[in-house]
């Protein structure tokens, strides 16, 4: 038993610091394609320490400071649900149906706090994040319940052991792995979707107003939640590794192929970017469904 | 009480050695220096080797580059600027422009003294730095916080009155 | 090229080089001068500025205006007196002269009836001297005056 | 009803290069109204002008417009040669048009950067910043400085080229060359940017023409004017080459009409060097510090790399100019121009397309 609880206890931390190795070695190879050298693997963590370590910092009301703490928090929170190799974690008491449920809490806790901050950019930016969510929502869902009916139970734990050995569902079931793929590259904001934060437009949207200690906090569960999605799609679609060591490489190698194409895509507008959302990946997940359906049966 | 005082003093050497290598520079051509900015940045000189990366708004960022001549106009949008950024906060002047009027000492929308308005911490040297000077001058303030010296945003806080006074003389607010 | 415009335009014309021709005309058409240059295909107005001489007390209304076709640019020039200038608007001439004039307002001074904002601010704040571009507004004692600069005293050893 | 609200592009943003501010009122996510406000950058330079003889000028001009400085030294240069009478040397010429040839294209590299970043492509902006800075050192060598040369002055060029110049021009010229495939498959035939820039602010030619506009937004829009065809200046006559125009006018067809601008001035830096002839530099002018200038008035046109930049010049017989005008470039693209076109646009494109005018805010305010 207190084996399970430590375990409960050290996830996070072990979320974060593999969340701070993956945005590290995303800022790297960026600056790799960028034919430059870029800045240390540790650099995100120097980032947080010195936004942690402002002296001063503003507050828009009660709720603008909570919008941070509930994103960590709901980042937290959804980890727990995440099963590690070895570890059942709390998937007992939520499975599938109950990850993709919390998922979506941490975007509502920053929406909430950026729109107490009063800046119309901030108000666009949460329109914006509201909408792309419920673009790329779609396909992941139908890609999560494709893996349901081929299983026939919603447990994340199950999921992972059933693929153990090589067969992973990337090789079994390609057509939904690519939608999953699609939904959780902008889940992550990646470049064509990258319509929530994008600089030139809205000014980064919803934080536009966190500086200090609220943006350290923004970028703690921004950590978090980069583990939470590339876990999320290993242990969907690549089998979740036997141990701790694989699971991140595999991790690794998912943060690799959204960087390469992270770089060369231009940004689509909010509008286009649903509309695609709901065209291709929601038809391809739609096909993989029929098929597992059909050969289920 | 001595404990406590090494332990605070230590913090803070640890604390200023790390924060030296995030400044996060505001993406703001106030003026012509600005050119040199983007060779800064990107590939050629590369200045988030450093952890120096150009940031939107001024509520995300520490440095503000004054990168040139100071318009009254561009002024008054300096000093709300550099207000809403949170401390530690930091200064650099580009060029002759900031120091004393540079080239444009007789033009009549000029300010000639950047330091009677804002408090500057490092000042780069040329009619247009070179992007090796703007990395020197980005190094150097590194040296400053590390030996905890870079503290214009106290001497700003302390002498608030001062500051205001000549803001007022100019922009006639 | 110099005979069209001189059938078309009352006023002096000189060819100064094969693509530059000078018009000068009088104050009251001026406006006349440049809508019989815009039907004779000088369909651009590249310029339209003011030269301020202070000896005649006078200002000098310039309008440079090219034609595509036959690549020639004529500088339609017409003075007028310098106590409260005032020239008719060109906007419905041609459209991009809008801002020049706003421009002529907060420069030399000259009021542009017809056109909406023609004494506002367009490129200063809150100016309340002399309009900058006047040659007798003294730019040196203007900055000299409002911004303190560094008292630094050289010594030569 | 939705709501009106409004909101700056102001001066401190990311993409606008320099300090301006376009201020907008929308309804939703479409802009109902668009008034730039200028002015964050005004150094009265006609007023500074006047104060300077004619030599203390050389040093103030480059600073006008600071992506391509070389511009306002060529158009002072000429105006003034105009006045007095002179006739350059052949190889002053053709160093003009190199300088000239090769400011057009580190204007357009910066300029593909910006344009990129704007939507997102950050890649071809850390690119073409390092490719242009190969191009500085270059002028870096031949004129002692990065980015404000004061090279070209009047009478011919300040010096001649250092040894090993041509083979460095001639060598970035084919590195650019073989860069230009990576760029269009990165960006320009990107089909992510022909989505968002097709059909995007369409200007039609009579608009245009109507406007002012010149330069690669008018070519954009099939109207084939130039200034190196029309009043050649420099080397130009002794050059062969033909301008390309594209024909639809939008966002898309600006951005390719400068991508082929960019080819046909490497293939200008290439023929101007190799015909370049011997001979001295500069032609003997009076003492400088003496410099008197005849009485009358002059207008020196160059073809920049947004469009028709002059000078207009009136001196008085005396050391100084009597009044000195600049023909901005980006005057009519910015206030009739820029203003109409963003009227009924989404917000996420608004900075593109003042991206796509290329508007430079220094001309603007001077």
């Amino acid at each position: 038993m207190v084996k399970e609880i430590l375990t409960l206890i050290f996830t996070p931390i072990l979320a974060f610091f593999v969340g701070i190795f993956l945005l590290g070695f995303k800022r790297k190879m960026v600056a790799r394609i960028h034919r430059r050298y870029g800045p240390p693997l540790h650099q995100p963590l120097l980032d947080i320490i010195k936004l942690l370590s402002k002296k001063e910092n503003i507050s828009h009301g009660v709720m603008f400071d909570l919008g941070p703490v509930m994103y960590v928090g709901a980042a937290i929170l959804t980890v727990l649900f995440l099963p590690i190799p070895g570890f059942k974690q709390l998937t007992p008491f939520g499975d599938l149906i109950a990850f993709l449920y919390i998922m979506v809490i941490g975007s509502l806790g920053m929406a909430l706090g950026a729109g107490e901050s009063g800046n119309p950019n901030a108000s666009i930016g949460i329109a914006r994040a509201l909408t792309l969510m419920l673009g790329y929502e779609l396909p992941l869902i139908i890609a999560g319940n494709t893996l349901v009916i081929k299983y026939g139970t919603t447990d994340l734990y199950k999921f992972m052991t059933l693929q153990s050995g090589f067969h992973w569902n990337l090789f079994l079931l390609p057509l939904t792995a690519i939608a999953g793929f699609i939904a959780t590259y902008g889940a992550m904001g990646e470049h064509p979707f990258d319509v929530v934060v994008a600089p030139q437009e809205v000014a980064t949207g919803p934080m536009v107003e966190y500086g200090g200690k609220h943006l350290g906090l923004l970028m703690i569960g921004m950590a978090i939640s980069t583990y939470i999605e590339t876990g999320f799609f290993v242990i969907l679609f690549l089998g979740g590794g036997a141990n701790i060591l694989t699971f991140i490489l595999k991790q690794l190698g998912v943060i690799i192929v959204m960087t390469l194409f992270d770089t060369v895509f231009p940004r689509f507008r909010i509008e286009n970017a649903v509309r695609y959302f709901w065209r291709w990946p929601t038809l391809i997940a739609l096909v993989g469904l029929l098929i597992v359906y059909i050969g289920g049966k | 009480m001595e404990l406590q005082e090494t332990l605070e003093e230590g913090y803070v050497e640890i604390l200023d050695h790390l924060r030296k290598r995030s400044l996060w520079m505001l993406h703001y051509c106030t003026a012509c220096g600005a050119i040199e900015l983007p060779p800064t940045i990107t590939s050629r000189f590369d200045a988030e080797r450093f952890g120096i990366a150009p940031f939107v708004t001024s509520r995300q960022s520490d440095i503000l580059l004054v990168t040139g001549y100071i318009n009254i106009k561009t002024l008054r949008r300096l000093i709300t600027v550099y207000e809403q950024m949170l401390p530690p906060k930091y200064v650099i002047g580009f060029g002759s422009c900031t120091i004393n009027g540079g080239i444009y000492w007789d033009s009549y929308a000029i300010v000639k003294r950047l330091d009677l308005y804002l408090p500057v911490d490092v000042y780069i040297a040329g009619c247009m730095p070179t992007p090796m000077a703007v990395l020197e001058g980005f190094r150097t303030l590194m040296k400053l916080i590390d030996e905890g010296k870079a503290n214009g945003w106290k001497k700003y806080q302390e002498n608030y009155e001062y500051y205001k006074e000549n803001q007022r003389k100019v922009l006639k607010w | 090229m110099v005979e069209e415009i001189k059938r078309v335009v009352i006023g002096e014309v000189v060819e100064k080089r094969p693509q530059r021709v000078i018009v000068k005309v009088e104050k009251e058409n001026f406006a006349s001068t440049l809508n019989a240059l815009k039907a004779l295909s000088f369909n651009r107005l590249n310029l339209l500025t003011a030269i301020d001489f202070i000896k005649e007390n006078q200002f000098e209304i310039v309008a440079l205006v090219y034609s595509d076709e036959k690549k020639v640019m004529s500088i339609v020039k017409a003075r007028i007196p310098r106590d409260n200038p005032e020239i008719e608007t060109l906007i419905h001439i041609y459209p991009n002269a809008f801002k020049y004039e706003v421009e002529l307002g907060e420069m030399f001074g000259i009021r542009v009836i017809g056109n909406p904002d023609s004494m506002k601010p367009f490129v200063l704040e809150g100016w309340g001297d002399l309009p900058p571009l006047r040659k007798d507004f003294d730019s040196i004692k203007y900055a000299t005056e409002h911004y303190e600069s560094r008292n630094v005293e050289v010594k030569y050893d | 009803m939705i709501r009106e609200y409004e909101l700056n592009i102001g001066p401190n943003h990311p993409g606008i290069h320099g300090n301006f501010q376009v201020h907008l009122k929308l309804e939703g996510d479409t802009i109902v109204e668009a008034k730039g406000n200028s002015g964050y950058l005004h150094r009265a330079f006609e007023k500074l002008m006047e104060q300077r003889t004619y030599l203390q000028n050389l040093a103030l001009i480059p600073r006008v417009c600071v992506p391509e400085p070389d511009i306002n030294e060529a158009a002072y240069a000429m105006a003034i040669e105009e006045l007095m009478g002179v006739e350059i040397p052949e190889r002053a010429k053709f160093i003009r048009t190199i300088v000239l040839e090769a400011a057009r294209s580190m204007a357009l590299l910066f300029h593909f950067g910006g344009t990129a970043a704007m939507i997102g492509n950050y890649t071809v902006n850390y690119w073409a910043v390092a490719d242009r800075d190969l191009m500085v050192d270059i002028f870096l060598k031949l004129t002692g400085a990065r980015v404000y040369h004061m090279y070209i002055w009047p009478g011919g060029v300040r010096r001649d080229t250092y040894p090993g110049f041509e083979d460095d021009v001639l060598g970035w010229v084919k590195y650019m060359k073989e860069r230009l495939p990576e760029y269009d498959n990165l960006f320009f035939k990107n089909p992510m940017f022909m989505h968002r820039a097709r059909g995007l602010a369409k200007i039609s030619k009579e608009e245009a023409l109507q406007m002012g506009v010149t330069g690669p937004n008018l070519k954009a829009t099939g109207v084939k004017v130039d200034v190196r065809l029309d009043e050649p200046y420099a080397a130009y006559p002794y050059l062969d080459f033909d301008v390309p125009v594209l024909d639809d006018g939008d966002a898309w067809a600006r951005e390719i009409q400068r991508r082929l601008e960019f080819e046909l001035s490497l293939n200008l830096i290439e023929q101007a060097v190799k015909k370049m002839p011997k001979g001295e530099v500069w032609k003997k002018m009076p003492n400088p510090f003496k410099w008197v200038i005849p009485e009358g008035e002059a207008y020196a046109r160059v073809e920049s790399s947004r469009g028709e930049y002059g000078y207009y010049f009136v001196s008085d017989g005396t050391d100084k100019p009597y009044r000195v005008a600049i023909r901005g470039v980006s005057m009519p693209h910015m206030y009739p121009l820029a203003e109409k076109l963003l009227i009924g646009q989404k917000l996420s494109d608004a900075p593109f397309i003042l991206e796509t005018l290329d508007i430079c805010p220094p001309e603007i305010d001077r």
